[in-house]
Order: C-alpha cells, then structure tokens, then sequence
C-alpha cells in the first residue's frame, strides 16, 4: 500500500501547488512534478514486505511490487518527454497541474488493478487507469484531432468495460464470489464460465490492443498528444500484459484449456493484423501504433509456457518494450514539438541533421524489431522461448515470420532517416534536458538490458509467485 | 425473490436490454445517443449483478456492492464523455458521429 | 633412387624464373627477363640430358627398365586411402619426354630472344614460356593421376595465356578462349575418369595402378556399368581428356586457332609437347588400357586413324601456312595414337608402343624445326599466308635447307627421322588391324603430298612483291634450326626399341622391308605430285579443286566442324540453357520472392478498409469479435 | 401481484430502451432513457434492494439523465431529427446482437444455477456498515479509490470542457486546416 | 584471458575507437589499426591452435571457456574454435582488412562506414567463435543487419531494394532458423540441468529422430538462405551488385560462409539421423544450383551479376558437399568456404577498382583493359583461375577434395549429380573466359581509359592480402586440409560412419 499513498502524496502535494500557484504562471509545477515523480519512482525500490489488506482486496509481494515500479519507469520517462510539451503548450493554457494529476490517478488506478485480489477492485482499477487517459487524449482540446481522439476512447472503453461488467456478472453468477482466489478455485471451464471469461477477457484485450479489440489504438496514439501516444501505448498497455499475466497464470488456470487457445488464435491474428497495417502507415505515431498492436501479439506468447520462465520472459519484455517503444516516441515527440512533421517523408535525411536523433530512433526501432545485441533481441528471444516451451511451433513460426514483416516496416523508417537525402531536411533539432534525460535513460536501458543479465534473472527470481 | 418470476427471465431482460444497447451504440448517428446506448448496456450488466445476488447468493451483498460502484463508474465516464463530446462540438459545430472519422486506416 | 635428387630442380628451376621474372616483368629489362628464362631452361636442359644419360647408362635389371622415384611428397590427403602425391617419376618415356621438352623448350627460348625481340610484353612472354615448361615437366614427371591433372590443367592455362599473348587482337583472345575451354570440357570427362578409376582403385598412383597383375583395377574392371565395365569407361574418360589434348577429331577444333599465338609458341605447346600429352598420358596409363580388355584401345586407335586422314585432308586444302603445319600436327598426333590403340603388351606386340613414342620423339623434333622454320618465314615475309609467299629459298637460304629437311623428315624418306618412326607405327598397324594399316598408308601419302605443296610453294614459284626484301634471321633464330635439323635428321637412328616398350624389356629394332618400301613409296609419290603440281605456279591444283569442288570445300571449311560446334553452343548452351536459366531465375525465383512481397503489401492494401475511422465499426467488430471468440471455444474449440 | 409487476417493468425496460435506441428524436430518446432507468430502480425496489433503488434513481435518472438532456440541449435543436442508420450496418449490428443475446441465453437457460441459501443481508445498516469497513468483505478500499475516480473523471471533464478565452482565434485556423 | 574473446574485444574497441573519430582520415586509420590487429590475432590464434595441436591436444575444440549468461534458462557463452573455425576466422580476418584496405577513399559518412563494416565483421567472428547455438544466432543477426544500412547508404544502382531484399530475405531464413534452435534446445538431452544450447553438449545427448525430422529442414533452409541455397539465392545478386566494395566482399567473402558453417556445424552435426535421411532432396537443390548458378552467370552482363552467380554456384557446391556427409566432401566445402571467401573477396575487389576508374560495370562496355591496368587486370585473370579451379591457387584443392568426396557415394543418384556439378567446372571456364576476353583483352574501346590512374598502394595491398593466401593454399594445402579433416572427426563419430 505504501506506493499507492506515496503516489497519492504527489497528487496531493501538486494540488497544493495548484492552489499555491494559482493566477500566477504555472511553469514551476512542471519540475516540482517531475521531481516529485522521481523521488516517488527512486522511494519504489525500497522492498516492502509481501501481504493483503481490506479483507483481500488488495494484496502484494515482491513480484507485484516490481511490475508497479516498472510502471513507473515507464511513467517517468514519460513525465521527462512530456515536459516540453507541458511548458510549452500546457502552461499558458493553465492546465499543467491537472495534466498531471490525470496521468498519476490513472497510474494509482494500475498499481490498484495490478494489487487487486477481487474482481471489483480490478474493475475499479481498470476504469480507472483508463478513464483519465481519455481525458488526456482529448487534452489538446483546440485540435480536432485530439478530440476525436478522445471520443474514440471514451466511447470504447463505455463499450469494453460494459463487455468486461457482462463477462464479470456471469462469472459471479457462475461461482458467486469476487474474490480472485477462491474464484480460482471455483473455476471448472462450463460453458456459462467460458462466455463470462471471454467477455471479461476482452475488457483487458481492449487495453493491451489485441485484435480485434485494438481498432481504436491508432486512431487514438494518432490524435493524441505525443506523450500520452506513448502512455498509452507502454505504461497502460504494460499494466494490462501485467494483469492479465496475474489473471491468467495465476488465477485461471483450471481455464487454460480456453485461454490458451484464444491467446494462441489473438496472437496469430494480432501480430498479423497490426504488421499488415504498420507496413502502410506514412505517419509515424500511427505507425508506431500499429506496431505497438504487432508487439502486443508477440507478448501473448510468453503466455503460452507454463513456468517461470514465461512470466520472466513477459515482464522482461514489457520492460525492454518501455525502453524502446519510448525511446521511439520520444525521438517522434521531439521531432513533432519541433516543426509539428510527423510523416515518414518528413524524416528524409534525418540522419544528417540530427545524428544523435536518429541514431536514437535506429537503436530504438531495431530494439522493437528484435535485432542483437539490443533488448529487445533478449525479449522476444525469451519470449519466442516460451512458445516453444509449450510446443507450439507453428505459432512460433508464424511470429517469428512476422517479425520480418515488422523489421521490413522499421527498415522503411531506417531508409527514410538513412539513406535518403532530402532536399528539405528537418532542421537541427534542439531538446531540453528532460527530454535528453528521458532518451538517455531509454538507450541506457536498449543497450545494457540485454547483454547484461542480471535484470533478467532478477525478474525471473520473482516469478515464483504471483 | 419475486414470487413467480424465475431467474432466467430476469436475466432474460437484462441481456435484451444489453444487446438493445449495443444495437444502438452501433447504429445510432449521434454522439449523444451512442452515449444513452452505453447506460443501455451498462444497466443490462448490472441488473445481472442484483438478480445473481437476489437468487443465488443473498448471503453476501456483493453483487449489488458491484452495482453500486457501477453506477459511479457510469457516471464518471458519462460525464468525462459528454465533456469530450461538447468540446467536439466546440470544435466542429456538430456532435454526428460520422464526422468524427477523420483518423483511419 | 640415389644421384637423382637434382631432378627435382628439373621442375622447380622453370617456376622460380616464372616468379622471378613474372612479378618483375614490369621493372626490368625485357632482355634480362629474356635472358633469364634462356638461361634458366637451359640449366634445366642440362640437367634433362643428364638424367637421361644416367638413366639410359645404367644397364637395365632383369625385369626392364626400372621406375625410379627420386622424390615424392604429400600434397594433399582426400581420405585414408586417397592422397595426392606430387613427385618425379624417372621411367624410359618420361625420361625421354624430359629430352624432348628440354631440347624443343630451348631451342624456342633462344630462338624466340631474335623472333619476339621488340614486342611488348617480352618479358611477360618468357614468364609465361617459363611457366609452361615447369607444368610441361610437371606434367611428365608425374608420379600420379592426379599431379598429372593438376599440371595438364596448368599447361593448359600456359597454352591459353600464351595463345592470348596479343591479347589485343580479338582473334588471339578469341583463339585462345576457345583453347580453353575445348581442352576444359575434355578434361572433364577426364577428371570423371580419374574419379572413377580412383574410386575403385583406391590410389591415383601409377605404379600401383600399372602394376601388371591388375591388381589395383581389378574392382573397376568387373563392375559394370551401362554393358561396359567401369574400367573402360574410366579410361575412354581418361582418353577424352588426352584427345582434347592432343586435338583428337572431334575436340580438335581449338588446335588451328591456336596458331594466333606466337609462331615459337605454336612450336612448343602446339606442336612438340603440350599437344602429345594426350598421347603421353595414354603411354603412361598403357597397362592399364591393356589389361582393361574392352574397347577402350580400339576407341584410341580409330580415334588416332580418323583423325589422321582427317586432319590430312584438310590440310591439302589450307592456304595459311601455320594452319598447314597445325593440321599435319593434328595428323601426326593421330599417327601416334593410333599406334598406341594397335599396341600389344609383349615384345612384338608392344611395336605399337615403341612406335608412338618414337614418333613422339622424331615428330618433336621435325615439327618444332617446321614451326620454327615458318616462323622465319613470317619474320621475313610478314604474312602467314602462302599465296604471298614464293621464291623464298633464294632470300632464306638456312630456313630453307632446315625446312627441307624437316619435309623430310615428316614425309618419311628414308634415312630422315620420320622414316624409321613411321615405318614402325605401319608394321604395328598391319600386324593389328589392315583397315587401319590402310588408312596410316594413304595418310603417309597424303602428309607428303601437303608438306611438299607447303614447302614448294613458300620456297619454289615465282617470287611475290615483298615490301622490303626478305632476309634471313639473326643467328639466334637460325642456330636453333639447325640444331634441329640436324636432330631430325640423326635421331631416327636411335634404337628406341632398347630404351622404350611396353614391358620395360629392350627389344631390338628392326626394319619391316616390304613395309619401308611401300611407305617410302607412297611418300615419294606425294612428294612427287606436289612437285608437278605446285613446283611452279600452275592452274591445275585449282582445276584439281574445281573437279572435287564438293570435297574441296568441305575440306577447306574444315567440314563445317566449328560451324557446328558454334550452332551447339549458341543455340543449345546459350539460348537454349543459359538464357532461360538466367529468365527463370530473374522471373520465377525472384519473381515469386518479390510476389510475396507484393502479395503481403496488396492484402495490407486491401484490409485498410477495416480500420474505417468509424468508431461503431470498431465497436461492432468488438461485439462481433468477443461473441465468435465466445461462440468458437464454446461450441468448437471446447477442450 | 408482485409478479405482474415484474412483467410490466420487464416490458417497460425493453420497450422503452427499444424506443429510445430506435427514436430518430434525441430529446425523446432521451426521455425514453429515463423511463427504462426508472423502471430498472423500480426492479430494485422490488425485489427488495431499496439502497441500490434510491442510488439508481438519484444518480442516473437524477444525474446523468438530466447531463445528457443537457447536453442536447446544448448541441442541438430541439425538432433535430436524427438520420436512421444505413441497412448495411443496421443489419450486421442486428445479427451480431441477436446471435449474441441468443447464445447467452441459450447458455444461461441451459446452466443449472445452485441457490446458496444464506440469510439476506441488504439492509441499510449493514450496507452501510460493510461499504465503511476495511475487513473482510467491507468495501473501504474500493469506496475511497472510486472516490479518487470520480475526482479525476470531474477534473478531466471541467479541464476539457471549460471554454477559454482566446481559443475562438486558434479554432478558426484549426478549421481551416481541417 | 581466452584470446577468442580477444578476437571479439578487438573490434568492440575498434568500433568504440571510431565513433569518437572525427574526420575522414582519422575513421580510417583507427579501423586499419584495428583490423590489423585483428588480423594479427588470428594469425596467433591460427599458430597457438597448431601448436596445441602439435603437442598433442586431441580435443574436439580448443580454448574453450564458458561463461553463463542467462542462467535461468541454461543460456551461456561458450567459446571454442576447431580447426574449421579457426580456418574461418583467419579467412575473415584477411578479408577484413583487406576490405578496410579497399575502402580507403571512402568518401561519405566515412565513420559510419567503417562502425558499420567492423559490426558485420564482428556479428562474423562471434559467429566463428561461439559454441553455443544462442550467440550463435545472436551474432548472425548482428552480421546480417549492417549489410542494410551499408548498401542502402553507400551502395549503387536500386540499392534501397536491393538493401530491403536482402536483409528481409536472410531474416526470414533466420526466422525459420530460429524455429531449428528452439526446437533443438528444447529437445535437447545433453546437459546435466535442463536443456541447453551447447553444441556439444546437444550433441553428446542427442535429439530425438522425430524431433530432427522436423528442425533438420527448418534448420538447414535456414542457414541455407544465407548460404545461397536454390531457390532461395535471390537475394545475393541484387545485394551484390548495389553493394559497395567492401561490402560486397565481406559479404560474399565471409558471411555467406555463415550459412554453411551453419548447415555444416548445426543442422548436420547435431541432427545426423535427419540429415541422412533428408540429405538427398537437399542434394538435388545444390547440385542443380551449382550448375544452374553458372549458366545464370553466363547471361550476365554486369560484372557483380556475374560474380553473384558464380557464388551462387560455388556456395551450392559448398551445401552440396556438406550432404555428401563424409569426411571428404566436408573437408572439401570446409576448403571451399575458404578458398571461395578468398577469391570472390578479390573479385569482388577488382571489380570495385574498375568501376571507380571506368564507371561501368557492363563488361562490353570495358575492353582492353589489361593495357591500362595492368595490376588489377592481372589480379583478376588470377582470380578467374582460380575461380575456374585452376590447380595451384585454392579453387582447386578444393573443387576436388569436393568431388572426390562425393564420388565415395557409390550409388548412381550420387554419382550423377556429382558428375552434374563437376560439368560445372567447364560452364564456369565459359564465363570467366568470356568476361576477361571481352573486358579486359582486345583493343582498348574507349579512348578515355588510356588515362585511367594505376592501382593506388591500398588497393595492391588488399588484393595481395587475398591473392597470397589463395596462391598459398592452393601451392601447399595439406597442412590446411589435415588440420580441418581432423577437426571432422566429431561430426563423422555423430554421422556414425
């Protein structure tokens, strides 16, 4: 519980500020929030001990703690990628301090999903990490495209989360119980638990962008702002792998005759989907979004081994996929704040301009695209493992097939900023230090995750339990 | 427990009205009714909840524990969505869900 | 093996002056380069005749001449059994080719210091002679089948790059290509043999291979293979490689091209040594091709027999007077061979061989001298063809008196080398097959009659306009002439039966009078119809060829043979495998690579359209998509 | 009795929420809405859930029913008549739903629901005991967290819907761009 | 410290080294350096591995060491060189700095250039050291990703497709690669704790015959790709022939030698019972490669098409040797990985020489060059003989240890296909020959090269680096054959022949 109130401290304390700072100009929120988050994400590590409260609603162990600190890796990265944006458009419109207010209650709303022991603080969790986030898609409110953006959302998650409610009432109307263990041991795959399963499966589906529940991921990365693209497409897509790793490992495997046959379809579907729809895209948050669906198909195969190594192999790969995904983001973000080009065109000769950009962005979408010795090579590796694990090496064919597809797609990125010139280049390309940081951090973490171990089998120590 | 009224005819009523409500989520023209077209859907689920917990497990009130959160759930993402709407109509003078496609493929 | 060791310098010496003077070629003086491979082949003629002597002068045991390896070396190990060798082998016919190479070897060197004096590339040009005696010995030397491909293959690049010598003119290049890879493709089949006859043996190695108990061949020879024994296949391969080679019908075709290179060029390789290899390596693997008892030797000797009359024939009919001398090569070569396919094992039967060697040796010897000889000639007269020449023997009175000689000599008058070789090869014939003692009889008739027209018409006639007087060469060309005019006049009356037979055994010489006669006859007869025909200009030759047109000019277009080969190769190697491999390679292998390529951007193509931007649609595949699932593991994926 | 009126509030819900689905009118689908709200609080009430009832009543009927009329009001004419949905999508939609009704309820009518017999606890007191206690099935924890949603959905929606001076100049170019 | 990991370090510094390099100059000599080094290093390793062996060291690899990795999942580095890769690894070190060499006047992104060059180099030696089939696959996909980036850069003519074609076209081999090990790993018996990635380990447990029915295909076609397996070689005339020199020369020269080591050292060493059973359809694919490879070259017209052809050919032999499954025949296609790394390095050299000069690499439009350049028109007749199998230069020991080692196959299948690919041997003399009789012989045709500038000294220096190492093997190569042929022993003791 600790982090769940040091993180309801910084929201409170930003309040505090917002009071403090009203009428006058807001641009000190901005690094009392980042250092705020900071001190939050740095306070995460400390090791808590392992439990439930509220009669098991919520619960935690080492494990859960771990994914929540990813988390917040994640977020921080992307509170430094935001600053920019934050000063630059946020503080004259006098939205800063509820910017991040959002943002942190839909992290709190992931950390309680993650920590829930009952269906009802699941849900609660679940809406709440995704309510906010649409708020934050239509945040731009002066451009069409966010509002569009945020329509979509909203009107979507209404949908999956209405899908989720159906699936949960016959599931309760099945086993009677809320609780996730005793539901878990209730569980014996009828028909009726079946349908309640699916449904309530695709409310989690719709957040990790699983086809065909994923249609509104790239309309929304495209009209959202850049950084909250990056959110949605890292942080609350992670949290949602997370929980569903936690739901399905850990308290449905009596359905796993089902489960595993829906992920196993999903993936197929998923990854081919997405990379057939990446391949076209000439604008980059949309690709990006695309991809991001693509890589959410090859998450699903790290469910597909039993042990821990799967569980290791999922995380692992959340992890990396912060990195790199963010990294990517981050190198669009500061392109779009920049000179407001987002298409591929635009990058053209990019890396004649801004080679240490572009160098990001090529480290970036050759992590995404599996290439050693990046992580992301490390991650999908360890994720096309479990697959064949568990045997299934058509499935493993057909991934592995389609990470050609998607290195085809990064390739065009690549050709763009390499080896085309163009006649009218990007120009020179100036970030501020937070924005630095944040890309530092996330090469740091391309390039050291995978060659060294020690992350890994530390992730893999904790997946003993979930 | 209504005497003479079994459970599956409630639930009969409750899966109507959620399949009602994706009827119209799906086919009405207008922001605003897609809007009434999710309380459909969401108030088929939570009916499910209070019959479930009415007939088969009146010994926890859990079930309309859930409907209870549920309708603040709603409410919350009514409100945030209706913002978002009128901020769309802001943008474009209408709220005809056909003009809110200009994000595709 | 003791006192033979320098031996090995025989080979090494030739390669190190390659090396030395081809990468300086580019430094130092062409003379030096000249005078280095002068000197360097003629330490190593030294040393040949040396060896010979020390050879020869040791009385043979009982059991024959003996084979003597003085060196020997592992070069490469295929498996256990198998392992490639590479060593000096001293037996009579390789001793005797090292004679034959040094003397012709060095006659060419230090006729070509007059001859190529001024060319570009003169030193280029002794590196490359250079390198072609070390495989030349190389290849002679060979302990085994595989060192003997190794420098066969070597030669044969020597040949190409020596043929292509101006290689800025296209017909050079062009001849030389096609010296090439003629010779190539022979010796493919001869490398298919070699594999065979290895496979079954179990050693590439001669002496184990020549072993007269067939032990080492017997597994070969009674395996079967499409009705013939393995054996006979692997030697008729073998056979394929030495007829291209030596430009046996039908892989001869390279050989008249092959006269583009340079005239001293023409003398080494393509008259004297180079081109017998075929017959060399049939010599060598002899018991073999004995003890195969299939029709492998028959194939040899009709192979020799028709190229002989065939190569004849064209030869009357041919106006450039390398192509003449190239043809009679042919014809000769032909000779030797067929000699060798009528050659038995023991001391009469094996005349066949004694003769083909023999004739090897004297043949060297009178077509190194003819080659030389017209390489005077062009140095003089600057042409190659025979109607500019005439008259000559008032302005080259040395070229001349050697060329008649060796017109002599390859006519077969009596006591010219030519005569005793030749008289040889017909007494084997007759003793093996009258058909074939047939044709060797019109063929010794018929090389007289194109020598003599040859020689009558570039030395006799009337005189041409010369742009400048002709004059006779430098010594350094006309000491070698003599030289081997002399040779070609003495060296017939070795007694090569001594030294050289199938069985080791000496056998004595003798002399088939009624044989002598009726060959000496024929040639004379030759002789003297050339003389009617061609002493002085006349018009009955082309009246001749007027009356034969049919004939004639199918044997002045070389029966259609290159025509041939060229429309089998356009049309079947290059139109009709090359190009519809490269089209189904662009269009099918590629094609159907890029078409899944295409295939997967038309379906990403063609899918757009779900993604409509039309938020119910998304919903409405989210319900649709969340009922199927639902449906599917409900009611079919139910486990 | 109580029977009876089960069957009139079950036809109400689905007649109403069919009309309202079906009305090209907005402000009576409106209305429409708030009747099948109504009738479902009136479900609740009648099978004893009285809490749920009042709360259903009060927050939807009295608060969400009242924004969305607001809403219309705001953004339309009140005689706007909506376009019926094209037979293409109506159709496919009209599948789904009713392969999808179908097979829920052929499953729930085809599974053997075991009645757990307990005595009911669903009045208020202990409602109101079990949402403020932090043990075993109390319902703090969820209570105080939706609090923090509902503050942040109200902060979102004020954040995006408050009208700010000067954004008329930045809207006419963002149009023109569109 | 292991010198293999030596080998490794060397060019991770030079990489390092380079990126702080500033300009042109400077990019250059530091990769020089250190791919002298490198080079030097190898020649060490070359001589500390025969005097290990020499004195006796009969083990199947030397200078092992082994450092864990991943240990949940039994994922270590393994190092270990035998005879085969030694030879490998000497064969990328001299072309390596031979193609630094040839890169000298490399004008744009100079540094980049170079990082890249030495990662693909780096991607090849780790491949060469590794006994372990994870950083095996690791390092081939880091060897095959900078070939995107260096001919889509630097490269010529359609080099974004040729680029594009390429990478996808061996990444997808790598995909069905990936399959093969997995499947390997997870069938793998060998190790004490779990399943590992050890070849030998692998090797020593076994996999199940079932299971090698399944991975042998997936794992050959794999390493197939990269080893221009028909009809999946089309990638290797368009990545050619856009690519830059250097590029072109490593790539044809070394990584291409990925696929066979791989076939040879995966697919048939630790699946012999699969590779036995399925060899003679492989068979089929290579031999007719290997013939229809060099008829495709004779329709060529572009001097790199040529030579990718030729390659396509060579390489098919090498495959076709390695299914022979004796020790013979891959005693054979070890040379020829070698001696055809060495010589199409050379090739691919000259060609970039007589393109910078001539601006052309149509061979009609060339003619008589060997009057003007007479240094690289001497280097390419060699590498034509040697390329045509010419005895005394490498082609040939190892044309004909190939062709022997198929002729130990006594059935007629064998023999016919053998037979087919050795008539290879005189379709090959028809394109050489036709390429240097019409390019670089006969009359010069454009009178512009009478003034085309001589070989500079970098460029005789890298075509020395390749044409000395050809010659020596091909004067003396017993001490090569025996040294690989001995190193075969494992995989004749799995093939239980």
């Amino acid at each position: 519980m600790r982090h769940e109130l040091q993180l309801l401290a910084v929201i409170l304390v930003i309040t505090c500020a917002e009071i403090y700072y009203s009428g006058k100009d807001k641009s000190g929120v901005v690094p009392l929030s980042i250092a705020l988050f900071g001190l939050h994400a740095l306070a995460g590590w400390f090791p808590i001990g392992e439990g439930a409260l509220f009669g098991g609603m919520y619960r935690t162990h080492a494990l859960i703690h771990f994914l929540k600190n990813v988390l917040d890796l994640g977020v921080l990265v992307v509170v430094l990628q935001t600053a920019g944006w934050v000063k630059k458009q946020l503080v004259p419109e006098n939205r800063v301090s509820e910017f991040y207010l959002l943002l942190w209650s839909s992290l709190l709303g992931m950390y309680y999903m993650i920590s829930s022991g009952d269906v009802l603080m699941l849900f609660i969790g679940l809406e709440m990490s995704t309510l906010p986030v649409a708020a934050l898609a239509a945040y731009e409110v002066l451009r069409m495209r966010s509002a569009e953006a945020g329509i979509k959302m909203i009107l979507m998650a209404g949908l999956a989360s209405a899908i989720t409610l159906m699936g949960i009432s016959l599931l309760y109307g099945a086993t009677g119980t809320f609780s996730l263990t005793v539901l878990s041991q209730k569980l014996t795959g009828t028909g009726l638990e079946t349908l309640g399963f699916i449904f309530f499966f695709a409310g989690v589906a719709f957040k990790i962008s699983l086809v065909p529940f994923h249609f509104w991921a790239p309309d929304v990365y495209e009209g959202a702002p850049t950084g909250i693209a990056g959110y949605l497409s890292v942080v609350s897509k992670g949290a949602a792998v997370f929980i569903l790793m936690i739901l399905l490992l850990g308290f449905a495997p009596a359905l796993s005759g089902i489960w595993i046959g829906v992920l196993y379809l999903l993936a197929i579907l998923t990854m081919t989907i997405g990379n057939l729809f990446a391949l076209r895209q000439q604008n980059l948050k949309r690709f990006l979004a695309y991809s991001s669906v693509a890589q959410a198909g090859f998450i699903l195969l790290g469910f597909l081994s039993a042990g821990q190594d799967g569980r290791a192999s999922i995380i692992y790969f959340v992890l990396v996929y912060i990195f790199s995904n963010l990294a990517a983001f981050g190198v669009v973000h500061s392109v779009e704040a920049a000179t407001g080009k987002e298409n591929m065109d635009d990058y053209e000769g990019f890396y004649r301009v801004n080679p240490r950009l572009a160098m990001v962005m090529l480290l970036a979408l050759f992590s995404l695209a599996g290439i050693p010795p990046l992580a992301g090579f490390f991650g999908k590796f360890f994720l096309f493992m479990s697959a064949a694990a568990g045997g299934y090496y058509v499935l493993l064919l057909i991934a592995v097939l389609n990470t050609v597809i998607s290195l085809y797609y990064y390739l065009l990125i690549v050709r763009a900023m390499f080896l085309r010139k163009s006649a009218h280049p990007l120009p020179v390309i100036q970030n501020d230090y937070w924005m630095r940081a944040s890309l530092l951090i996330c090469v740091a973490g391309i390039l050291v995750l995978g060659v060294s171990s020690g992350v890994y089998d530390y992730i893999f120590g904790l997946c003993v339990r979930l | 427990m209504i005497p003479g009224v079994s459970l599956i005819e409630i639930l009969a009523v409750s899966t109507l009205m959620f399949f009602i409500g994706v009827y119209g989520f799906v086919t009405r023209k207008n922001l605003i009714t897609i809007l009434m077209s999710l309380e459909l859907i969401l108030n088929g689920a939570a009916i499910n909840f209070v019959a479930f917990n009415k007939y088969l497990y009146p010994g926890e009130p859990a079930g309309q524990f859930f409907t209870l959160f549920l309708i603040a759930v709603a409410a919350a993402e009514v409100a945030l969505a209706i913002a978002i709407v009128i901020n769309l109509y802001r943008r474009i003078k209408t709220v005809d869900v056909d003009n809110v496609d200009t994000l595709k493929y | 093996m003791e006192g033979y060791s320098y031996t090995i310098w025989i080979v090494l010496l030739p390669f190190l002056v390659f090396l030395l003077t081809g990468l300086s070629s580019m430094y130092i003086r062409p003379r030096l380069a000249g005078l280095i491979g002068t000197g360097g082949i003629l330490i190593t003629l030294l040393l040949s005749l040396l060896t010979a002597a020390q050879y020869f002068s040791t009385a043979p045991p009982e059991s024959g001449w003996p084979t003597l390896i003085p060196f020997d070396a592992t070069w490469l190990k295929f498996n256990d059994t198998l392992a490639v060798h590479m060593g000096i082998l001293l037996d009579p016919i390789s001793v005797m080719m090292l004679v034959v190479i040094s003397v012709v070897s060095s006659m060419v060197h230090i006729y070509s210091l007059g001859y190529m004096k001024g060319e570009a590339g003169f030193a280029r040009y002794y590196a490359f002679l250079s390198l072609f005696s070390f495989s030349m010995y190389g290849l002679v030397l060979a302990t085994n089948l595989f060192q003997i491909y190794f420098f066969w293959e070597l030669v044969g690049v020597s040949s190409y790059l020596l043929i292509g010598f101006y290689y800025d003119r296209p017909s050079a290049v062009a001849a030389a290509k096609k010296a090439f890879i003629v010779t190539r493709f022979a010796d493919f089949g001869f490398l298919v043999g070699i594999l065979l006859l290895s496979w079954y043996s179990g050693t590439f190695d001669f002496v184990m291979l020549n072993n007269p108990d067939g032990a080492a061949i017997a597994g070969a020879a009674s395996a079967t293979f499409m009705g013939a024994s393995v054996l006979t296949w692997a030697l008729v391969l073998i056979f394929m490689g030495g007829a291209g080679k030596s430009a046996m019908f039908p892989l001869h075709i390279w050989l008249p091209d092959a006269m583009e290179g340079p005239t001293p060029v023409s003398a080494l390789i393509h008259a004297a040594t180079m081109v017998v290899a075929g017959v060399y390596l049939v010599a060598r693997l002899f018991p073999v091709y004995h003890l195969s008892d299939g029709p492998a030797l028959d194939i040899v000797a009709w192979t020799g027999a028709i190229t002989a009359l065939f190569a004849a024939v064209i030869a009357l009919t041919q106006d450039d007077i390398k192509r003449v001398l190239a043809y009679s090569t042919m014809s000769q070569i032909g000779y030797m061979m067929l000699a060798l396919g009528v050659s038995g094992y023991g001391a009469e039967e094996g005349l066949g061989y004694t003769a083909s060697m023999f004739h090897l040796f004297t043949h060297a010897m009178f077509k190194a001298l003819l080659f030389l000889g017209a390489g005077a000639v062009i140095h003089a007269v600057h042409s190659n063809v025979m109607g500019e020449m005439g008259g000559l023997r008032r302005y080259l009175p040395i070229t001349h008196g050697a060329f008649l000689v060796a017109c002599l000599a390859i006519a077969g008058i009596p006591p010219f080398a030519g005569f005793f070789s030749k008289d040889e090869i017909l007494a084997a014939a007759l003793h093996h097959n009258p058909a074939i003692y047939g044709i060797a009889l019109l063929v010794a008739g018929m090389t007289a009659l194109y020598m003599f027209r040859l020689y009558f018409r570039v030395f006799w006639g009337e005189d041409r306009q010369y742009h400048h007087t002709p004059h006779e060469a430098p010594a350094v060309m006309w000491a070698p002439l003599i030289l081997l005019a002399v040779l070609s006049a003495v060296c017939g009356f070795i007694p090569f039966g001594q030294y050289v037979t199938a069985d080791r055994l000496p056998a004595g010489s003798h002399l088939d009078i009624t044989i002598a006669l009726t060959a000496s006859g024929i040639s004379v007869a030759g002789i003297l119809a050339a003389m009617a025909l061609y002493r002085k200009p006349s018009d009955r030759p082309a009246q001749i060829a007027e009356s034969l047109s049919g004939l004639y000019r199918l044997a002045h277009r070389k029966f259609y043979i290159d025509e041939i080969y060229l429309a089998v190769t356009k049309n079947v190697l290059f139109k009709g495998i090359a190009w519809p491999a490269a089209w189904f390679d662009r269009h099918v292998v590629d094609g159907s690579m890029n078409g899944i390529a295409w295939v997967t951007t038309r379906v990403a193509r063609a899918i757009k359209g779900i993604q409509s931007g039309q938020v119910q649609q998304y919903a409405l595949s989210f319900v649709m998509g969340a009922v199927a699932l639902a449906a599917l593991f409900i009611y079919w994926l139910k486990r | 009795m109580e029977k009876i009126v089960f069957y009139i509030l079950a036809f109400a819900m689905l007649s109403l929420s069919l009309m309202s689905v079906l009305s090209p009118r907005l402000l009576r689908s409106a209305v429409y809405l708030f009747g099948v709200l109504a009738a479902i609080a009136g479900f609740y009430f009648l099978i004893g859930y009285n809490f749920l009832g009042a709360v259903q009543l009060t927050v939807y009927a009295g608060g969400i029913v009242v924004l969305i009329i607001f809403s219309i009001l705001l953004t339309h004419e009140i005689d706007y008549k909506m376009e019926p949905p094209s037979w293409l999508r109506a159709g496919a939609a009209g599948v789904v739903c009713a392969g999808g009704a179908g097979m829920v309820l052929y499953l729930l009518s085809t599974t053997p629901f075991t009645r757990v017999e307990a005595p009911e606890r669903a009045d208020l007191d202990t409602l109101g005991g079990l949402l403020l206690s932090p043990g075993e099935g109390g319902y703090l924890l969820p209570f105080e967290v939706i609090s923090i949603l509902l503050l942040a959905a109200i902060i979102g929606a004020v954040v995006i819907a408050k009208h700010k001076p000067g954004a008329a100049s930045n809207l006419n170019q963002e149009n023109q761009t569109l | 410290m292991n010198i293999l990991l030596l080998l490794l370090i060397i060019p991770t510094l030079t990489i390092l080294a380079l990126m702080f390099s500033k300009e042109r100059e400077q990019a250059r000599l530091v990769s020089v350096v250190g791919m002298g080094l490198q080079f030097v290093a190898a020649f060490y390793l070359l001589f500390a591995f025969l005097r290990e062996r020499a004195s006796g060291n009969t083990d199947d690899m030397l200078f092992t060491s082994s450092y864990m990795w991943f240990s949940p999942l039994n994922i270590r580095f393994d190092l270990g060189v035998d005879g085969v890769s030694v030879a490998l690894i000497v064969l990328t070190a001299i072309v390596t700095l031979a193609g630094v060499f040839i890169s000298w006047r490399m004008e744009d992104l100079a540094k980049e250039f170079f990082i890249s060059l030495i990662a693909l180099a780096t991607g090849v030696f780790g491949f060469f050291v590794t006994l372990d089939l994870f950083t095996m696959f690791l390092f081939y996909e880091l060897a095959v990703i900078p070939m995107y980036l260096l001919i889509g850069i630097w490269g010529s003519g359609p080099k974004e497709y040729s680029a594009m074609k390429l990478t996808l076209m061996l990444m997808g081999g790598s995909a069905f690669l990936l399959v093969g090990l997995l499947g390997l790993y997870f069938n793998s018996t060998g190790a004490a704790d779990g399943h590992t990635f050890n070849l030998m380990e692998i090797a020593a447990g076994g996999i199940p015959v079932e299971a090698q029915r399944i991975f042998f295909p997936l794992t050959f076609v794999g390493f197939g790709v990269l080893g221009a397996l028909f009809p999946f070689h089309t990638w290797s005339p368009d990545g050619h022939a856009s690519a830059p020199t250097a590029v072109s020369m490593l790539h044809a020269g070394v990584l291409m030698k990925l696929g066979g080591y791989g076939c040879y050292r995966v697919a048939v060493f630790l699946m012999p019972q699969a590779a036995s059973e399925m060899a003679w359809f492989f068979i089929l694919l290579t031999g007719f490669s290997v013939i229809y490879g060099a008829f495709g070259a004779i329709r060529q017209t572009d001097l790199k098409y040529i030579n990718a052809y030729s390659s396509v050919s060579h390489c098919g032999l090498v495959l076709f040797a390695i299914l022979m499954l004796n020790k013979t025949a891959m005693n054979g296609a070890i040379l020829q990985m070698i001696s055809h790394g060495l010589m199409t390095a050379l090739f691919f050299a000259l060609i970039g020489m007589l393109y910078e000069r001539t601006h052309t690499r149509i061979v009609q439009e060339m003619g008589g060059l060997m009057k003007v350049l007479p240094f690289i028109s001497a280097c390419y007749v060699i590498a034509g003989l040697a390329s045509l199998g010419l005895p005394g230069l490498s082609g040939f020991v190892a044309e004909m240890t190939i062709f022997v080692g198929a002729f130990e196959h006594a059935d007629a299948f064998h023999r016919v296909w053998t037979i087919l690919a050795v008539s290879a041997i005189v379709v090959t003399a028809v394109y050489i020959l036709r390429v240097v009789g019409t390019m670089l012989m006969g009359p010069v045709n454009n009178p512009e090269y009478a003034h085309l500038p001589a070989a500079a000294w970098y460029e005789k220096t890298g075509a020395l680096l390749l044409i000395l190492p050809i010659a020596a093997i091909g004067m003396a190569p017993l001490w090569l054959s025996e040294m690989i042929r001995f190193s075969l022993e494992p995989i004749i003791r799995q093939l239980g022949l």
